[in-house]
C-alpha cells in the first residue's frame, strides 16, 4: 500500500516537471500533501491521537490546504500569467527528472542501509533534486517557493523513512518555521510583484559583484 | 730618517714633470724647455694675485688648499725602501686612497662652484674616471697582502722579494698598473691631453679654468707632487730591502727619472682615447689587477 | 618602580596629554616625553654597554606571560644610537611641524604616535617575549605609518604609506612564522627557546630558522631585494620622521639579524658568506640607483639601501671571522658593522633634516630646480658638507672610521684561508671601493648641484637660512661626526662589549689592543692633515696678503652671454656614468623631437624606475591579480547559482573523499600484491 | 527562568508591535534589555545547568549570550539614531523595534539550545525575524536582499535538516532518538563514518549559511548591502556567532569520533576558500558596506581555520568570533554615520571624512588598525595564535595561502578606509548635518574593549572558553 503511494507520489514528481501552468503545480503540491497524509498515516498508525492530529495537520491542514489556497491567492493577486515558463524545454525537464529517479534509485541501491526501507529513500530523494532542478530551471518567482515545497516534502519522506522523529514540540517548531518561511517568502512575493512589474527572477540580480 | 721618502719626492718632483715634457719635445724633434720650467711656472703663479669668480663660494677658495694638503699626506705615508714613511700602520694604504679622494672631493665640487658650463663637464668626467680607477689600485694591495701577508706599504715593499719567475711577472704587470694609474690620477695621455686647448676634450685642465694665482699653482704643484708620489710607490717595489740607504737613493731617483721617460715617450706615441672609449680602458686596469690577484694566488698555492 | 613600567606610565600619561593638547604644545609635550624616555633608557643602555646587563620581568598577564626584558651590551649600544636620532629627530620636527599648525589636524596624532614609535623602539631592542615582541613590532610599525602619512593631502603619501604598511607586515608576518616555528617546537617565548632549539636541532635546519629571520628583518632593514618601500616611504614623510627612519628605524632590521645571529647557533661560514653576498649587492645596487634620483629625499633613501649593504658587509665579515676562528676577522666585522650602524644614524638623519630645511625653504625636493644656495643657506649648506663627506666615508669624519675598521678586516683575511675565502673579500673589498667611488660621484652631484653655482630657478617667495633652533640638532650631530672620526679609539673601546659578545667564544683581547693603537694612528694622521690644511691656508694668507684679489663673472670660455641655464645640470653630470649602467636601470623617458628650424619648446622627461621592483613587486602582484579574478564568478546576483554552490560543494567533496578512499584501498591491494 | 523571559519578551515584543508612543517604546525597549541583561547574568549565574527541558546554560552559549546582550544595547541605541535621522512613521518604527526583539530572542535561544533540532528552529526563526529587518528600508535592492538571504537561508537550514536525517540514518535504530547534543555525543560513537561524514557535510554546508562561510556565504553579502547599518552590525557579528556556535557545537558533537580529521579538512578547505574569495571580491568592491561584509567573510574563514587546526586554535577561533564583533559592530555603527555625512556608501565617492568628521574618522581609523589585526587589537594576539595552530598542527601550505592573501585583505582594506579618510581629490558638497561626537562614545567603547582584551581579557572570559572547548581533542 505504501509503495503505491510513494510510487504515485514519484509521478507526481515526473507530471510537475512538464506542468508548465502554475495553477497545475499548485494542484500537484495538494496532492502530495494528501499522499504524504496517507503514508505518514499508515507509518504511525500505532501511535496516539495527539500525533495523529499533529500529523493531520501537518500534512492536511498546512501542505494541502493552507499553502495551496495562499499561492493561489499570491498568484491572483499579483495576476501572474499563467505559465510556468522553464529555462529547459519540457522534454529535457522529463528527461532530467527520469534521469533524478534512476540516479537516486542507483544510489540507494550503492549505499543500501539495512533499516532504510529503500522505497522511502528513492521517492525522498528524488523528491530533493526534483525540488532543486525546479528552483534552478524556472522563471518565475513563485516557482522558487513550490520547488522549496517539493523539498520539503522529500525531507518529510527521508525522516519517516528514517522512522526515527523528534519529540512533538521540536516537530510543531519546525513545521511552524517552514510555513512561516513560506508565509515570509509569499509576502516577497507580494512585494516583488508590486515593484518589478514582471515576475521574473532575472530583475533580482542587481546586487553582485 | 723617516722623512727621506718624503724628502726624495719632494725633490724629484721638482724636475719630474720636465721631464716628461722633455721627452715628449725631444720625440717630437724639438728642442723644448728646461725640466725645471714647470717649477718656475708655479713659482710665476704663486707671484700672481687671485681673480675669483661672483658666482663661486667659500667652497671654491678652500678647495685648492685641501687638495694640496691631501696629496701631502698621502705622500707622507709612502715609504722608502726599508725606511717607514713618516706614518705607517696597518692599512694606511686605505687612508691614502681616501685621503686622495678628499682632495679630489673638493677638487670636484670646487669646480662646480663656479657654475660653469665647462666646469662641471670636468668634474663629471673626474669623478667618474677615479670611481673606476680605484678598484685595481684596490685589488693590486690586496694581492701584495695576499703575496706577503702584510696589510701596510711599509710592510708589503719591504717584504715583497722577487724569488720565481712569475714573481716578476707580477712586479712588471704591477708597476705596469701602477704608471696607468698614475696617469689617469694625473689626467695625461691616453685618458686626458693636457697640451688640449679644446675645453669639450679636456678632464682636468677644464676643472681649474677658473682658479689663478696662488690657487693655481697649489693645484699644479699638488699634480707634480702626485706623480712623483706615484713614481716612488713605482720605485719602492724595486728598492730591494736590506740595501744601506746611500745605495737605494740612486736607485730611486733612476726609478723616479725613467718612470718621467717612460710617461713622455707614451704621450709622445699614443693618441688620446675618445671620451666615451676612456671607461673601458679604465676598467681594463681592475681586470689587469685581477690577473695579478689570480698569479698571486697561483704563487701562494692556493690553487690546489 | 621597575624600569619598564615606569616608560610605560610615562608614554600613556604624555601620550593622553599630546592627544589633547593644543597643536602649538604638542611638539614641546612630545619632547619632555622623548627626554625622559631617553634619559632613563640611555642610562640602563650605558650601563649595559660599559658591562652591567640590565634585566627583569614584567608580568604580561593571561596573553603575554611573563615578559623577560634584557639589555645586554648589543640592546645597549642600539638603544644609545636610537636615544639620540629620536633626540635630534624631535628637537628639529617641533620645529619643522611649526609650518603645519592649524592647517592639518593631524599634529597632536602625529606627535603621539612620534612617542610610541620610539617607546616601541626601545621596547623591540630589550623585550625578549616573542608575542611581546611582535607586539610591539607592530606598535612601531603602526606609528611610523601614522607617521609616515602626515601629509595626507598628496595622494602620493597615502600610496607610499599602505606600501609601507604592507611590506612591514610581510616582514612581520616572517618573523611571527620564525618565532611560532621555535614556540611550537619549545612551547616557549622566552628567546632563550631559540638558541635551545637551535642547538637541539642539527645546523641545516638551523640555518634555514636563521633564513627565514632574515628574510623576515632584511625586508624591514631594506636589503635588496626587499628594499622597495624604502624610496617611497622616506620622500613622503616629514624630514625628521624620514631622518628618524633611515637613520634607527630601518637599524631595527640589522639589530634583529645580529640578534638571531647570536642567539641562532649554526654554521657561521656559510651564513656569513651569505649575508656578505647579499650585502654587496645591496650596497652596489643602492648606490648605483640613488645617483640617477633627482628627487634628493629618494636619493637619500636609496643612499640607506647602500649603507645597510655596508654594515651588512661588516655582519657577513664578522659571521665568517666566527667561522674561521680568527678574532680579528670577527671583531673587525662586528665592530665595523655596529659602528657603522651609529655612524649611518648619524650623517643620514643629518642629510634628512637638511633635505627638510631646504624644501620648507624652497618647497620642493627636485635637485634640478636648485642652486646657489650655499649663498642663502650657507650653515644648512656646511651641516650638509660636512653629512656628505662622511656618507661617502671620507676622513677626518665618522664614516671613514667604519668603512676602515671593514677594510682592516677583509685585507686581513685575504691571506688567512682558503681559495674561496681571498676570491671573496677581495670582490667584496672592490664591491666597497666601488661603492665609496659611486657615493662620491653622488654627493659631489648632490652637493654641487645643489648648494653650489648660480639659482637655476627664481621662487617668488624669499629664500632665507632656517632659524637657530632648527639648525642646533643638525650642529650636535656634526659634533659626534667629528668626535668619532677624530677619536675613533674612544668609540672602539665602547665597542669592546658588544662585539665581544659575538666573538666571547674566541680570545680578543690582544687584537682589540691592536686595533684600538691602529686607530689611534689613523686619528693622528687625520690631525695631521687638518693641520696641513691649516697650515697651507695660513701660508697662502700670508702670501697674498698685501695682493689684490680680483672677483669677475666666471670665464665662459668666450662666450660672454653666460646664465644659469648654462650650467652644468644635475642630469648631465651622471649622464657619462648612466651611459654605463644603462642595462641595470629602467628609465622611462618621454621625449619629444624637434621638428623645424624654430621649434617650439619641447619637453623631455626621463624617470628612474626601480627594476627589481618590477621583477619582484609588481609582476606576482599582477598575477596575484589575475589568479583572484577567477574567482569573481561567485558573486553573480542570481539566486539560483547560490542555492547550486551548497549541493556542488557536497557532491565534490563527496567524491573526492571517495576518489581518497578508493586510491587507499588500491595502495593497500598494491601494497598486498 | 527561561520560560519567563520568552514570555515576557514576547509581551513586549506585541507590545512594541502594537504601540505608537515614542516614550512607551523607549520604556518597553529598557524593559526588554532590564529582562534581556537579568537573564544572560543569570545564565552565567547557573552555569551548565538545563532550564525548559531544551536549554542550557552552558559555556559556549553563555559566551555569546554575554556579547549578544551588549551589542543589543548599542545596536537598539544606534537604531534610535537610525530612526530618527530617517523621520519613519511610528508604524514602521514598531514594527522595526518589534522584529529587533524577537530576533535577540531567537538569537538568546539559539545560543542557549541544547537540542539540534530545536537549535535548528531557533536559527530559521532568526532569519525570518530578520527578514523584516533587512526589508525596513522597503527598497527595491532591500526587497531583493531579504528574499535572497530568507530564500538561501531556508534552503541551507533544509540541507541541514537532511544532514540530521542522515544521523539517524546512520544510528540505524529504528526507536526514538534523543537528538540533544548530550545525548548524541555518546550515540555517534558506533556510527559507521561514511554516515557520519554525509551528516557532517549536510549540517555544516546548512549552517555555513548564517556563519557566511564559503560555500553559503553569498546571501549575508547581500543582506549587509541592504539592511540598516544597525542591523547589518547584528547581522555580521551576532548572527555570524548563531551560525558560529552552530558549526562549533555540530564539530564538538563529531570530534570524538573516527572522522575528526577529515572534518579538519573539509573546514580547512572551507575557511581557506572563504579567504581567497572574499580577498578577491574586496579587490574590485565599491560599496562600503559590501566591504565590511566581505571583511567578515575573510575572518570567518580564518576562524574556520583556527577551528580546524585544533590545539590552541579552539580557543582562539572562539576568542577571535567575540573580539570580532565588537569591532565589526562599531565599523557598521559609524557607517551609519558615514552614510548620513555623504549620502553614499559608494567609496569613491566620498573621502576627506577625516577632517569631516573627527570623531568618525578617528572611528575609522582605530576600525581599521581592529580589522587588520594590528596591535593593540585583541585579533592580532587571536590570528597570532591561530597561526600557531595550523604550524603546531603542521598545515604548512594552508598557512602560507592563509598568510598571504590575509595581506591582500589588509591592504585593499587599508587602501579603501584611508582613501574615505585622506583623499582630498574629490570636491564634495559638505554634510548638511554635523553628527553629534556622543553618537560615536559607543563605538569607542566597543574599541577599547577590543584592544584591552588584546592584552588583558578578563579571568572569566578565558575561564568560560576554556569551560567551552575543554571537552575537545
Amino acid at each position: 500500500m505504501i509503495n503505491i503511494l510513494l510510487i504515485t507520489f514519484a509521478i507526481s514528481l515526473i507530471y510537475m516537471g512538464i506542468a508548465n501552468r502554475l495553477s497545475t503545480v499548485i494542484n500537484i503540491l495538494a496532492v502530495q500533501g494528501i499522499i504524504l497524509f496517507g503514508v505518514s498515516l499508515i507509518e504511525l498508525i500505532q501511535i496516539n491521537t495527539i500525533n495523529l492530529i499533529f500529523i493531520l495537520f501537518e500534512t492536511i491542514v498546512f501542505k494541502t490546504i493552507a499553502i495551496p489556497i495562499f499561492l493561489n491567492n499570491v498568484i491572483k493577486k499579483n495576476n501572474i500569467v499563467r505559465e510556468a515558463e522553464p529555462f529547459v524545454p519540457d522534454f529535457a525537464s522529463i528527461v532530467i527528472i527520469t534521469g533524478i529517479l534512476l540516479g537516486s534509485f542507483i544510489l540507494s541501491n550503492i549505499i543500501n542501509v539495512e533499516h532504510v526501507r529503500k522505497m522511502f529513500f528513492i521517492v525522498a530523494i528524488s523528491a530533493l533534486f526534483t525540488g532543486l532542478f525546479i528552483i534552478i530551471s524556472r522563471k518565475k518567482v513563485v516557482t522558487h517557493i513550490m520547488g522549496y515545497l517539493v523539498i520539503e516534502n522529500g525531507v518529510f519522506i527521508l525522516s519517516l523513512s528514517a522512522g526515527s522523529t523528534m519529540p512533538m514540540l521540536v516537530n510543531t517548531g519546525i513545521t511552524l518555521d517552514i510555513f512561516v518561511s513560506v508565509l515570509v517568502l509569499g509576502i516577497f512575493v507580494n512585494r516583488i510583484g508590486n515593484t518589478f512589474e514582471e515576475m521574473n527572477v532575472d530583475h533580482l540580480t542587481n546586487l553582485k559583484d | 730618517m723617516r722623512g727621506l721618502g718624503v724628502i726624495l719626492i719632494i725633490f724629484t718632483s721638482f724636475f719630474f714633470t720636465g721631464i716628461v715634457f722633455r721627452t715628449k719635445s725631444i720625440f717630437s724633434g724639438r728642442k723644448g724647455p728646461g725640466i725645471f720650467q714647470p717649477m718656475k711656472d708655479i713659482w710665476r703663479l704663486f707671484q700672481k694675485g687671485n681673480v675669483y669668480s661672483e658666482t663661486s663660494s667659500f667652497i671654491f677658495r678652500i678647495a685648492p688648499n685641501i687638495y694640496f694638503a691631501s696629496v701631502v699626506i698621502a705622500l707622507m705615508l709612502i715609504p722608502f725602501g726599508d725606511q717607514k714613511g713618516i706614518f705607517s700602520f696597518t692599512g694606511d694604504f686605505v687612508f691614502f686612497a681616501y685621503i686622495l679622494a678628499v682632495g679630489k672631493f673638493f677638487n670636484i665640487i670646487g669646480a662646480l662652484d663656479t657654475g660653469s658650463s665647462f666646469e662641471g663637464m670636468g668634474a663629471s668626467r673626474e669623478a667618474l674616471y677615479s670611481l673606476l680607477a680605484e678598484p685595481a689600485f684596490f685589488i693590486l694591495m690586496g694581492s701584495f697582502a695576499l703575496l706577503t701577508g702584510y696589510t701596510s706599504f711599509y710592510d708589503i715593499f719591504s717584504s715583497i722579494h722577487f724569488g720565481s719567475s712569475i714573481s716578476y711577472a707580477i712586479g712588471a704587470l704591477a708597476s705596469f698598473v701602477f704608471v696607468l694609474i698614475a696617469m689617469i690620477e694625473n689626467s695625461r695621455m691616453p685618458v686626458d691631453d693636457p697640451a688640449t686647448h679644446l675645453e669639450l676634450t679636456m678632464v682636468h685642465e677644464v676643472m681649474i679654468l677658473d682658479n689663478s694665482g696662488f690657487d693655481l699653482g697649489l693645484i699644479f704643484y699638488a699634480t707634480h707632487l702626485k706623480f712623483a708620489m706615484y713614481g716612488a710607490i713605482i720605485a719602492n717595489l724595486f728598492l730591494t730591502p736590506g740595501k744601506e740607504w746611500f745605495y737605494s737613493i740612486p736607485i730611486f731617483i733612476a726609478m723616479q727619472i725613467l718612470f718621467a721617460i717612460v710617461v713622455g715617450t707614451f704621450e709622445s706615441f699614443m693618441a688620446r682615447f675618445r671620451m666615451s672609449h676612456n671607461p673601458q680602458f679604465i676598467f681594463a686596469l681592475t681586470s689587469i689587477s685581477l690577473l695579478i690577484f689570480l698569479t698571486v694566488l697561483l704563487i701562494v698555492g692556493k690553487f690546489l | 618602580m621597575s624600569l619598564s613600567l615606569f616608560i610605560l606610565f610615562v608614554t600613556l600619561s604624555f601620550v593622553l596629554l599630546v592627544g589633547f593638547s593644543k597643536e602649538s604644545w604638542a611638539g614641546n609635550i612630545a619632547l619632555v616625553s622623548v627626554l625622559i624616555n631617553a634619559g632613563t633608557s640611555s642610562w640602563v643602555a650605558f650601563n649595559a654597554v660599559t658591562g652591567h646587563p640590565y634585566f627583569e620581568i614584567l608580568g604580561g598577564g593571561s596573553i603575554f606571560g611573563d615578559i623577560p626584558i634584557r639589555i645586554d651590551a648589543l640592546s645597549g649600544w642600539f638603544i644609545l644610537m636610537m636615544n639620540f636620532t629620536v633626540l635630534t629627530g624631535i628637537l628639529y620636527g617641533r620645529r619643522y611641524m611649526k609650518h603645519y599648525e592649524n592647517k592639518s589636524g593631524m599634529i597632536p596624532l602625529h606627535f603621539a604616535s612620534f612617542i610610541i614609535n620610539h617607546v616601541s623602539m626601545i621596547g623591540i631592542f630589550c623585550v625578549q617575549n616573542s608575542l611581546a615582541f611582535l607586539y610591539l613590532w607592530e606598535m612601531m610599525a603602526l606609528s611610523s605609518f601614522i607617521l609616515v602619512i602626515f601629509e595626507y593631502k598628496k595622494p602620493e603619501t597615502i600610496k607610499a604609506g599602505i606600501n609601507f604598511l604592507i611590506q612591514s607586515h610581510i616582514c612581520i608576518l616572517l618573523v611571527t612564522v620564525g618565532l611560532i616555528w621555535v614556540s611550537v617546537r619549545t612551547n616557549s617565548f622566552d628567546f632563550n627557546a631559540i638558541s635551545v632549539f637551535s642547538a637541539s636541532v642539527n645546523p641545516e635546519v638551523s640555518f634555514f630558522l636563521f633564513l627565514v629571520f632574515f628574510l623576515g628583518f632584511a625586508i624591514k632593514a631594506g636589503f635588496v631585494p626587499f628594499h622597495t618601500w624604502l624610496p617611497y616611504a622616506h620622500p613622503v614623510a616629514p624630514s625628521h620622521v624620514s631622518g628618524v627612519m633611515s637613520g634607527v628605524m630601518i637599524k631595527l632590521g640589522i639589530f634583529g639579524i645580529l640578534r638571531m645571529l647570536l642567539l641562532i647557533n649554526q654554521n657561521y661560514l656559510t651564513t656569513g658568506y651569505f649575508i656578505l653576498v647579499f650585502s654587496i649587492i645591496s650596497g652596489l645596487y643602492g648606490v648605483i640607483l640613488a645617483i640617477v634620483q633627482h628627487d634628493l629625499k629618494k636619493l637619500l633613501a636609496y643612499h640607506s639601501i647602500e649603507n645597510i649593504g655596508i654594515i651588512g658587509m661588516g655582519i657577513g665579515l664578522g659571521a665568517i671571522g666566527l667561522g674561521i676562528k680568527n678574532p680579528i676577522l670577527a671583531f673587525a666585522g662586528f665592530a665595523g658593522a655596529l659602528l657603522h650602524t651609529l655612524n649611518h644614524s648619524l650623517f643620514k638623519s643629518l642629510l634628512f633634516y637638511g633635505a627638510g630645511t631646504i624644501y620648507q625653504a624652497i618647497h620642493t625636493l627636485n635637485i634640478e630646480s636648485m642652486g646657489g644656495l650655499i649663498k642663502k643657506m650657507p650653515q644648512t649648506a656646511i651641516l650638509f658638507l660636512v653629512a656628505a663627506m662622511a656618507i661617502c666615508g671620507l676622513p677626518p669624519f665618522n664614516g671613514f672610521i667604519s668603512e676602515f675598521l671593514i677594510y682592516r678586516g677583509f685585507f686581513e683575511g685575504i691571506h688567512l684561508d682558503s681559495l674561496s675565502l681571498a676570491t671573496v673579500l677581495i670582490l667584496s673589498v672592490v664591491a666597497l671601493v666601488l661603492i665609496g667611488g659611486l657615493a662620491l660621484l653622488c654627493f659631489t652631484k648632490a652637493f654641487g648641484i645643489i648648494f653650489l653655482g648660480a639659482a637655476r630657478s627664481t621662487f617668488d617667495h624669499e629664500v632665507h637660512e632656517a632659524e637657530a633652533s632648527k639648525l642646533f640638532p643638525g650642529w650636535l650631530v656634526v659634533l659626534f661626526i667629528l668626535i668619532i672620526g677624530l677619536f675613533p679609539q674612544i668609540f672602539i673601546q665602547l665597542l669592546i662589549k658588544p662585539v665581544s659578545l659575538f666573538t666571547g667564544s674566541l680570545s680578543n683581547g690582544f687584537q682589540v689592543m691592536l686595533l684600538v693603537e691602529n686607530l689611534q694612528s689613523v686619528s693622528m694622521v687625520t690631525w695631521t692633515f687638518i693641520l696641513a690644511i691649516a697650515v697651507i691656508a695660513a701660508i697662502k694668507k700670508f702670501v697674498v696678503r698685501n695682493r689684490k684679489t680680483v672677483t669677475s663673472p666666471t670665464w665662459g670660455c668666450g662666450y660672454v652671454a653666460t646664465n644659469s641655464k648654462m650650467q652644468y645640470t644635475a642630469g648631465s653630470y651622471v649622464r657619462g656614468y648612466r651611459k654605463l649602467i644603462r642595462p641595470l636601470l629602467q628609465l622611462n623617458k618621454k621625449e619629444e623631437n624637434i621638428e623645424g628650424i624654430f621649434s617650439n619648446p619641447i619637453v623631455s622627461e626621463t624617470h628612474p624606475y626601480d627594476k627589481i621592483e618590477v621583477i619582484f613587486i609588481d609582476r606576482p602582484l599582477k598575477f596575484l591579480n589575475n589568479l583572484l579574478a577567477r574567482v569573481r564568478f561567485l558573486q553573480s546576483g542570481n539566486v539560483r547559482h547560490y542555492v547550486l554552490y551548497g549541493v556542488i560543494f557536497i557532491f565534490i567533496v563527496v567524491i573526492f573523499s571517495l576518489l581518497n578512499d578508493a586510491v587507499t584501498y588500491l595502495t593497500k591491494l598494491i601494497k598486498q600484491i | 527562568m527561561l520560560v519567563y523571559y520568552l514570555i515576557i519578551s514576547f509581551l513586549i515584543g506585541v507590545g512594541t508591535a502594537f504601540n505608537r508612543n515614542q516614550t512607551v517604546r523607549i520604556v518597553l525597549l529598557a524593559l526588554f534589555m532590564m529582562v534581556q541583561t537579568s537573564v544572560t547574568i543569570f545564565a552565567y549565574l547557573h552555569l551548565n545547568t538545563d532550564d525548559l527541558v531544551y536549554f542550557k546554560y552552558d559555556a559556549l552559549g553563555v559566551i555569546f549570550m554575554c556579547v549578544l546582550t551588549l551589542l543589543s544595547f548599542t545596536t537598539i541605541f544606534h537604531s534610535h539614531i537610525y530612526l530618527r535621522h530617517r523621520r519613519d512613521d511610528s508604524r514602521s518604527q514598531s514594527l522595526y523595534f518589534a522584529a529587533l526583539i524577537m530576533l535577540i530572542v531567537a538569537m538568546t535561544c539559539a545560543y542557549l539550545a541544547s537540542h539540534i533540532g530545536l537549535m535548528w528552529v531557533f536559527i530559521e526563526l532568526t532569519t525570518l525575524s530578520v527578514a523584516a529587518l533587512i526589508y525596513h528600508e522597503r527598497t527595491s535592492l532591500a526587497l531583493e536582499a531579504t528574499w535572497k538571504y530568507v530564500f538561501v537561508c531556508s534552503i541551507g537550514i533544509t540541507i541541514t535538516f537532511i544532514g540530521i536525517i542522515l544521523l539517524s540514518f546512520g544510528m540505524g535504530v529504528t526507536v526514538q532518538i534523543d537528538f540533544s547534543f548530550k545525548a548524541l555525543q555518546e550515540q555517534l560513537l558506533l556510527v559507521n563514518s561514511s554516515w557520519l561524514k554525509l551528516a557532517f557535510l549536510f549540517i555544516i554546508v546548512g549552517f555555513c549559511t548564517k556563519m557566511g562561510l564559503f560555500p553559503m556565504h553569498t546571501a549575508a553579502i547581500d543582506a549587509h548591502t541592504a539592511a540598516p547599518p544597525p542591523i547589518s552590525a547584528f547581522i555580521s557579528t551576532t548572527l555570524m556567532n548563531v551560525g558560529f556556535v552552530a558549526i562549533f557545537r555540530t564539530y564538538s558533537l563529531f570530534a570524538n569520533t573516527a572522522i575528526q580529521s577529515w572534518m579538519n579538512q573539509v573546514l580547512l578547505w572551507c575557511g581557506l576558500i572563504s579567504i581567497i574569495v572574499s580577498a578577491a571580491y574586496l579587490l574590485t568592491v565599491k560599496h562600503l558596506k559590501r566591504m565590511s561584509a566581505y571583511s567578515s567573510i575573510e575572518h570567518m574563514g580564518l576562524t574556520a581555520i583556527g577551528l580546524a587546526s585544533g590545539g590552541i586554535g579552539y580557543f582562539a577561533a572562539i576568542f577571535h568570533m567575540i573580539l570580532h564583533s565588537f569591532v565589526k559592530a562599531s565599523v557598521f555603527y559609524q557607517i551609519d554615520q558615514f552614510h548620513r555625512n555623504f549620502g553614499t556608501y559608494m567609496i569613491g565617492e566620498t573621502g576627506n571624512y577625516f577632517n569631516r568628521n573627527r570623531a568618525g574618522g578617528m572611528v575609522f581609523l582605530l576600525a581599521l588598525v581592529g580589522i587588520i589585526a594590528m596591535p593593540p587589537s585583541g585579533l592580532f594576539v587571536t590570528e597570532f595564535w591561530i597561526f600557531k595552530a595550523m604550524f603546531a598542527s603542521s598545515h604548512f601550505v594552508f598557512l602560507i595561502l592563509a598568510l598571504l592573501f590575509l595581506s591582500v585583505c589588509i591592504y585593499i582594506l587599508a587602501k579603501n578606509f584611508l582613501y574615505i579618510l585622506f583623499n582630498q581629490t574629490k570636491n564634495l558638497i559638505p554634510a548638511e548635518e554635523k553628527t553629534a561626537a556622543s553618537e560615536t562614545w559607543s563605538q569607542y567603547f566597543l574599541l577599547a574593549l577590543l584592544f584591552y582584551f588584546g592584552i588583558n581579557p578578563p579571568v572569566q572570559m578565558i575561564q568560560l572558553i576554556e569551560e567551552a572547548v575543554k571537552n575537545l581533542p
